[in-house]
């Protein structure tokens, strides 16, 4: 058993958060200096071996974070609610999957949620300063003060996770519990899990941790048992252990290598300067032939041609007008 | 279609609703009704205000820009429903102005022509009508940009049409909006500036009216079919 | 449980049949996720459908409901054949040896002394030939073919592998599997935990399902070891507790009985109560009865319980059937046979089988008394909710009163879990509005109608004037008081009689352990199992200390657990004739030449000799029994029967129908489908979701986003069949009710072939009715039969028939 | 008795052959402890904590309630959280998803707040006090218990029973109030007396 974490206190003193401002690594939209000092990075690990999928984790999720889900149906899964809501941070997805090797049916249960990538997607893509961040223990966190609903970040996810409130038209994921993690807590969902299919700690423990479950695993003959943690996004502060890591696809459609979209790399880095400086061409451009070729006016002797052609007095003909511009030169 | 078109179809379409002759010293000619300044400046400021709720969402250096409109999530809010505006106050104007920005033969000679404009040789260009080429390049560009802004603008537009497209559909909406609102506003430049530069201009758009040298200088073919069809005497509105 | 839900992290293989832990006990089933995880345990699955507990086993085999005799018995066959015993267990530990009565014999899936009419035996041949030095005759050789092992042998040699899968729908290559992963935990030092629920009590023969796992543990060494065990999950926080204080209509506290008819006096009823050992040395700890029962009677009636009166003998009602049970008590109700009804805490209109039955009982009352803390359908049996309550509430005459009750977070004392350890809370939460306290509510009735027989007197008013009833305030008994009652007392200073001057018990002091009872009215205890758990020393239920000395999962000074803070039942059985323990490195307790030692309270005296005195000494023989004697109304060895309702005859006793000694009342029997009803073609079966709890998370909203609404499971075969679409409407009926639910179509359920047929399986979830947040459903009962277990009138909850239709869903 | 919250923490395991988490290592000395702008407050801060044990299956899972409000200092307590109770042996902490949402259940719409009364052929439950409820139940009792009590049986037999009346004790109440509610049911002679132990 992976020893539990002792219940929290109830003391101000001993509840003082133990990370905040100065430990911010990444903030959207904004350029920081990284702290000098990096926290310890913490992970949780899920272990699907381990998850009888019983939805614990999305109950106490709910309750720690106060967030009203609505009820709804029943559409022949037992998938509840259908995706990942604004309300709903964690989402257990049911997958039946009968293995082609030994032609079992394999109950394959996933608890999604936000992985807190090292290199957040949703970060890059946030163009509000401040609405994301990441403390250097690797937690990627929503400021919802700065969030202005614009929903980048979910495009920016490679995971498909972030999910904007009809409510407050705010976007809203998995905080890996920040609130709890400071003052020495594990998030909600892995203090609940009943059979410890979560764990939280340092990332380098969960590393350990997931080894010892790996090998078990593969004296079970789950021979491709392996530790999702995708390098793509630089690694994630939420890991799985995987029966079968050779196909994570299998599990709910969890990315096989994930990575930030090239087209929101593209967006959100060379667009950006190209297009400042095409805009900002164009306008040098525009002042710079006022001032090399100064204004294009109007002559009295345009104006007495007019006059000629209303007046119908002898029309010029139908041809470049005799007289060159007020200023420039003639050929 | 009026009798009158029918009975000169030697008259290009280039004349619109209330452009007029007005002789006198100097001659004034009304370029653009009331209803058409409105519509222009409706879509200007939407344009304005677009370019600048986009750019302020479109990089960090210059989110500063949503104080303009009471913040971030004002700017989030806002930019898409003066998109909507544009977009319709675009139409009407698209409309009322694409006949006479229809294709005509001299623009091809205008184009050849137009680095002598730039140079300053109006002179060796051909007559246009209502607009020249360039123009008629402006009016085609953004007309062309908007239903791309518009379409890109509303996959990413998260509250009402999330459901609708995937969310790769969505990343390539955002790079399409961004890159299409770059290109926007360069040709919106490139308006703004033609109007500074060619002097007589803004009063086109502000009192409705140029003077008869402006119309000779920059629009002779265009003065010489409202004359001509003044000398006809009165008529049928154009439409 | 024998054993305790932390024991279970030392198992080597647990098997969960008849249950689905990590559905409904996940915190519990961690246990065996860390068995897996740190000694490298395997974990089968055997169930009707491919459950959350089979989402992570080792192994998993399918099986048709209510045939769990079959295959385990099929096991016991394949241990005998291969020799997959522990010889040195068997033999001394359990009645292998002893010799049957000449007689008792076993026919075409009858015993000896059937008799059809009654649909019960005579078991007076079902016992052990008794020698002349009036112990039972015993063979230690197993030469006898009348002792226990051979006519065990014979008995299960019908269950071969063909069989079990021709009754069970489990492939024999399955099969064999599951069996010989069983057989390997026959080894001394491999122990097998087996945990079931409802799975296998919800049966009409739901107690012969559960002995015969414990034969097979028995035959494996596997009772009374540190991760082995028999292990009740049970289903409810404190069920084990009001079960252990007798809340039933035959109990007394401490599992004692309520007299019959046939007891009209004290001596009477203590005659058949001798338990004299049926073997030399035996310890037979039933002899201790009459102290248990006088001190109870103490309790109970205070100084109105004298040896004259026989210890208030008369004041106890007396029983002229088995049982007034659930199911007798709603028949009669039914009938117009009861008036006034009391639910404490309970929806029966939910809980009990044939909710339509239930509904015509309760319009005959004429008060209905709720006390809950929540709406429950119950209350509003008579309020019309279309298709979810047909009711016509003019018609209906009951009246109802609903009591506000507080809930677990605003009251406090003990709770009694499945490993039978007694926990104390605390109240945290003020009660809304005017709920109150059960034990205010009770005390208030009793001081209510104890003024009403004290002012006008009436129908036998002794028990009720003269209970005892000394608490500090009458109208609201304080946990703490009812705790320490339960515990119990020296009621007066206690002298040794050998020795005058040496004082015993000191008057008006707690008593500290049930050895300290006396029958001669000088003690009181209010359950003498809880003896023990609120003592001089203070509560020990509340106590918090949680080291676990020597890792043995055993915490023996966390809370208190019944008996005598023991926590492995029998654990005596854990080392071997000498003493020793079977496994060192599992030890438990030790005999150290003089007495009992280790990290667990010895299910023995402390200092009796392992050579002497068997390890199970609540019974007489000292043993554990292969052979049940006369305990089982259905027999002294389980048999495979069927289903009251099935697809199929009994493969091995086709004249047979259902369990033979079953009481099923006449209207029931006329709404069972019969055997192969084409008209039901489908195996029903009932269960829990892990999502909810009963019919009360249905009132919570996180609960019920999480599940929020009613659903059938069903193959993707059946749904091809049909033309149900994967959440689409079904209607699912009986011949007794019907429901409508979503389907979810799934790969999880197969159908199954059983003796040349298909069958397929309709898993009904329960959790459903017409209050609540949840959405809107039927409860299960509407479609389950009214027909109990043989022994205890467990009901058939598990499997009985139904036909599937595509639909449009219900009319509100 | 017996209040004081233990916060030992286990035995880190054997076997597991890794050294558990010490949430010291996630390097938040005290030093580097700042005000957290970002963080939300921690929202147990200055609750009251109270021992208890989940209401639902007998896993008995321990848990802690935190409220607003101290019941031992005679103030009204409210509810604010639950939670698992990482003492407990058996849970260490976690919960289920009944037990993760208990809150729900202590704080449930439909939990009932006041004595009703639905008359015979109502449609519906009126408000009653509680002392016209208990008055009537009693009343209910006694008539019915001294019109159908059988004394003796027909061969004479004193069998002392009420079988008129009938009582299903909970499932989730505590020993002391099953042993309140045993020794009620027992005198009056009721037979038909059952728990939740089947069903």
């Amino acid at each position: 058993m992976f020893p539990p974490i002792p219940n929290p206190s109830v003391d101000p003193a001993a509840a003082k958060p133990r990370f905040g401002e100065k430990d911010i690594m990444r903030r959207s939209a904004s350029e920081v200096t990284p702290p000098a000092e990096r926290l310890t990075e913490v992970a949780k690990l899920i272990d699907i071996s381990k998850c009888i999928g019983c939805k614990a984790c999305q109950s106490a999720c709910l309750e720690w974070n106060q967030l009203h889900e609505e009820i709804g149906f029943n559409h022949g899964v037992y998938t509840n609610p259908m995706d990942l809501t604004a309300n709903t941070f964690t989402l257990m997805r049911f997958t039946e999957w009968v293995n082609p090797q030994t032609d079992n049916l394999e109950w394959l249960i996933r608890k999604d949620g936000c992985m807190h990538c090292e290199d957040p997607g949703c970060l890059k893509a946030c163009p509000s300063p401040g609405a994301i961040v990441q403390y250097s223990n690797g937690i990627v966190d929503f400021i919802h003060e700065n969030c202005i609903g614009c929903g980048y970040c979910i495009k920016g996810c490679p995971f498909d996770i972030p999910r904007m409130s009809k409510a407050d038209n705010t976007v809203y994921k998995c905080t890996l519990c920040s609130d709890r993690v400071a003052v020495g807590q594990g998030p909600a969902c892995q203090k609940a899990c009943p059979t410890q299919a979560i764990v939280f700690g340092t990332k380098a423990e969960m590393k350990d941790w997931a080894d010892f479950r790996i090998k078990d695993l593969k004296t079970r003959g789950f021979d491709n048992a392996g530790l999702y943690d995708p390098q793509g996004v630089g690694g994630t502060h939420v890991m799985y252990v995987l029966p079968h890591a050779d196909q994570p696809s299998i599990y709910a459609n969890l990315p096989d290598d994930p990575h930030i979209s090239p087209i929101v790399q593209a967006w959100k880095g060379a667009t950006k300067y190209v297009g400042l400086a095409v805009m900002g061409f164009a306008a040098a451009a525009g002042l710079l032939h006022y001032v090399v070729a100064g204004p294009n006016k109007v002559t009295e002797e345009d104006e007495e041609n007019a006059e000629r052609l209303t007046e119908g007095r002898t029309a010029p003909p139908p041809s470049p007008p005799s007289e060159p511009p007020s200023r420039g030169r003639t050929p | 279609m009026t009798a009158y078109d029918r009975k000169a179809p030697e008259v290009p379409d280039d004349v619109e609703a209330g452009d007029a002759v007005h002789p006198g010293r100097p001659v004034i000619v009304d370029r653009y009704t009331v209803a058409a300044r409105i519509n222009h400046w409706i879509t200007a400021i939407s344009l304005v205000l677009l370019a600048l709720s986009g750019l302020a969402l479109y990089t960090p250096k210059l989110f500063f820009l949503t104080a303009l409109f009471g913040g971030g999530q004002w700017t989030r809010a806002i930019h898409p429903w003066i998109g909507v505006v544009l977009f319709f106050s675009f139409m009407i104007l698209f409309i009322r102005f694409f006949r006479a920005n229809l294709p005509a033969r001299e623009d091809v000679t205008w184009v050849a022509h137009s680095g002598d404009l730039l140079a300053g040789h109006e002179e060796k260009m051909p007559e246009v009508g209502k607009y020249n080429a360039g123009q008629k390049g402006v009016f085609w560009s953004m007309s062309g940009l908007i239903v791309i802004l518009i379409l890109s603008g509303v996959v990413m537009w998260d509250q009402y049409f999330f459901p609708y497209t995937t969310i790769e559909q969505k990343r390539i909406a955002i790079l399409v909006h961004s890159i299409t609102a770059v290109v926007i506003i360069c040709v919106w430049i490139i308006h703004v500036y033609a109007a500074i530069w060619v002097k007589g201009t803004i009063g086109a758009m502000t009192r409705g009216s140029v003077t008869g040298g402006w119309a000779w200088r920059h629009h002779r073919k265009w003065l010489r079919e409202l004359v001509g069809r003044r000398a006809r005497g009165p008529r049928a509105p154009a439409e | 449980m024998t054993n305790s839900w932390t024991d279970i992290k030392n198992t080597d293989l647990a098997i969960i049949m008849g249950g689905n832990a990590a559905e409904a006990h996940p915190c519990g089933f961690k246990w065996v996720t860390e068995a897996k995880a740190n000694r490298g345990a395997k974990l089968i699955v055997v169930d009707p459908r491919y459950n959350r507990s089979a989402a992570v086993a080792d192994y998993y085999a399918p099986i048709r409901q209510g045939t769990d005799i079959a295959f385990l018995l099929g096991v016991i066959n394949q241990c005998i054949i291969n020799d997959k015993v522990l010889w040195d267990y068997v033999k001394p530990f359990t009645n292998a040896t002893f010799v049957v009565k000449e007689g008792f014999e076993y026919h075409d899936g009858l015993f000896t002394g059937y008799d059809e009419e009654k649909r019960d035996y005579d078991r007076s041949t079902w016992d052990y030939q008794i020698g002349d030095d009036g112990y039972a005759v015993v063979d230690e050789t197993l030469a006898n073919p009348r002792c226990v092992w051979n006519l065990l042998k014979e008995h299960v040699a019908a269950y071969t592998p063909e069989v079990v899968e021709r009754i069970c729908g489990t492939p024999k290559d399955k099969f064999l599997k599951v069996a010989e992963m069983i057989g390997e935990c026959s080894a001394p030092n491999k122990i097998m935990t087996s945990m079931y629920a409802l799975g296998w009590t919800q049966h009409s023969k739901g107690a012969q399902n559960i002995r015969c796992m414990a034969m097979l543990q028995l035959i494996l060494g596997n009772i009374g070891m540190r991760g082995g065990g028999v292990n009740a999950l049970r289903g409810h926080s404190n069920i084990q507790g009001l079960t252990d204080l007798g809340l039933l209509s035959n109990l007394i506290p401490g599992y004692l009985n309520i007299p019959k008819d046939s007891e009209p006096d004290f001596a009477t009823y203590m005659s058949t109560r001798g338990f004299k050992p049926l073997r030399p040395n035996q310890m037979s700890y039933w002899q201790n009865y009459r102290k248990f029962f006088v001190s109870f009677m103490k309790s109970m009636f205070g100084n109105a319980a004298t040896a004259e009166n026989e210890w208030a003998y008369n004041y106890l009602p007396k029983l002229d059937v088995p049982q007034y049970d659930i199911l007798l008590a709603f028949e009669r109700m039914k009938q117009g046979k009861m008036n006034l009804y009391f639910c404490q805490g309970f929806n029966p209109l939910q809980a009990f089988p044939n909710k339509a039955k239930l509904a015509e009982a309760l319009a005959k009352l004429k008060l209905l008394v709720i006390m809950d803390p929540l709406e429950t359908e119950t209350a509003r049996f008579w309020e019309n909710h279309g298709d979810f309550n047909q009711a016509d509430p003019a018609s209906i005459q009951t009246e109802v009163i609903q009591l506000p009750t507080t809930c677990f977070a605003e009251d406090e004392g003990a709770l009694v879990n499945s490993g039978r350890w007694l926990q104390w809370h605390w109240a945290g939460g003020s009660p809304p509005g005017e709920a109150q306290h059960d034990s205010w509510i009770m005390a208030q009735i009793f001081l209510r109608l104890r003024d009403l027989y004290r002012k006008e007197g009436g129908a036998f008013p002794d028990p009720i004037v003269n209970l005892n009833w000394a608490y500090q305030d009458p109208g609201e008994p304080t946990p703490a008081e009812l705790a320490r009652e339960m515990n119990g007392s020296a009621l007066v200073d206690v002298f040794d009689p050998n020795d005058p001057t040496k004082r015993l018990l000191e008057g008006g002091k707690q008593l500290s352990g049930f050895g300290q009872l006396r029958d001669d009215g000088t003690t009181a205890s209010g359950c003498w199992l809880f003896t023990g758990s609120f003592t001089e020393a203070g509560n020990m239920m509340a106590r918090r200390d949680n080291s676990d000395p020597g890792d043995t999962g055993a915490y023996l000074n966390w809370a208190f657990a019944w008996p005598a803070n023991r926590r492995i039942l029998y654990n005596r059985a854990s080392c071997d004739l000498d003493g020793k323990p079977w496994d060192p490195s599992r030890k438990l307790i030790e005999w150290n030449g003089q007495k009992w030692t280790g990290y667990d309270v010895p299910d023995i005296a402390p200092t009796a000799n392992p050579r002497e005195v068997g390890p199970f000494i609540m019974n007489p023989e000292g043993t554990g029994r292969l052979f049940a004697r006369t305990m089982m109304r259905e027999g002294p060895f389980p048999v495979h029967y069927e289903p009251f309702e099935s697809a199929v005859a009994n493969v091995i006793a086709p004249k047979v129908r259902g369990n033979p000694a079953a009481r099923v009342f006449a209207d029931d029997w006329k709404q069972f489908a019969d055997i192969g009803d084409p008209a039901f073609p489908y195996a029903g079966t009932t269960y829990r979701l892990t999502e909810h709890f009963h019919y009360w998370t249905k009132n919570n909203h996180v609960n019920s986003v999480l599940q929020p609404e009613q659903f059938v499971e069903i193959s993707e075969e059946l749904a091809k069949e049909k033309g149900i679409e994967l959440g689409g409407w079904v209607r699912v009926w009986s011949k007794r009710g019907s429901l409508f639910a979503k389907a979810v179509v799934t790969k999880r359920i197969k159908p199954m072939t059983i003796d040349g047929k298909t069958v397929h399986v309709v898993g009904v979830p329960i959790h459903w009715g017409f209050v609540g947040a949840a959405r809107k459903g039927f409860p299960a009962n509407v479609l389950t039969p009214f027909v109990g277990d043989a022994n205890i009138q467990t009901p058939e909850y598990k499997a009985f028939m139904v036909n599937i239709e595509p639909s449009t869903g219900p009319v509100a | 008795m017996n209040m004081e919250l233990s916060r030992r923490t286990f035995l880190k395991t054997s076997g597991a052959g890794i050294a558990g988490t010490t949430l010291g290592a996630f390097g938040f000395s005290e030093a580097e402890a700042a005000v957290a702008a970002a963080v939300k407050p921690f929202r147990l801060v200055n609750t009251t904590e109270t021992r208890n044990t989940c209401t639902y299956c007998s896993v008995a899972c321990g848990i802690i309630l935190y409220s607003k409000g101290d019941l031992r200092k005679g103030e009204k307590a409210n509810i604010v959280h639950i939670e698992g109770d990482a003492d407990h042996p058996t849970n260490r902490g976690t919960l289920c998803p009944k037990g993760a949402a208990l809150l729900d259940i202590v704080k449930s719409e439909t939990r009932l707040t006041r004595p009703m009364l639905r008359k015979a052929g109502s449609d519906r439950f009126e408000p009653i006090s509680w002392d016209a409820a208990l008055d009537k139940i009693a009343r209910a009792m006694k008539d019915d218990r001294d019109a159908n009590f059988i004394p003796t049986n027909e061969a004479g037999v004193t069998v002392n029973r009420w079988l008129t009346a009938g009582f299903l004790a909970a499932s989730a109440t505590t020993n002391e109030t099953a042993f309140a509610t045993y020794k009620v049911v027992r005198a009056t002679g009721i037979l038909a007396f059952d728990n939740q132990a089947r069903v």
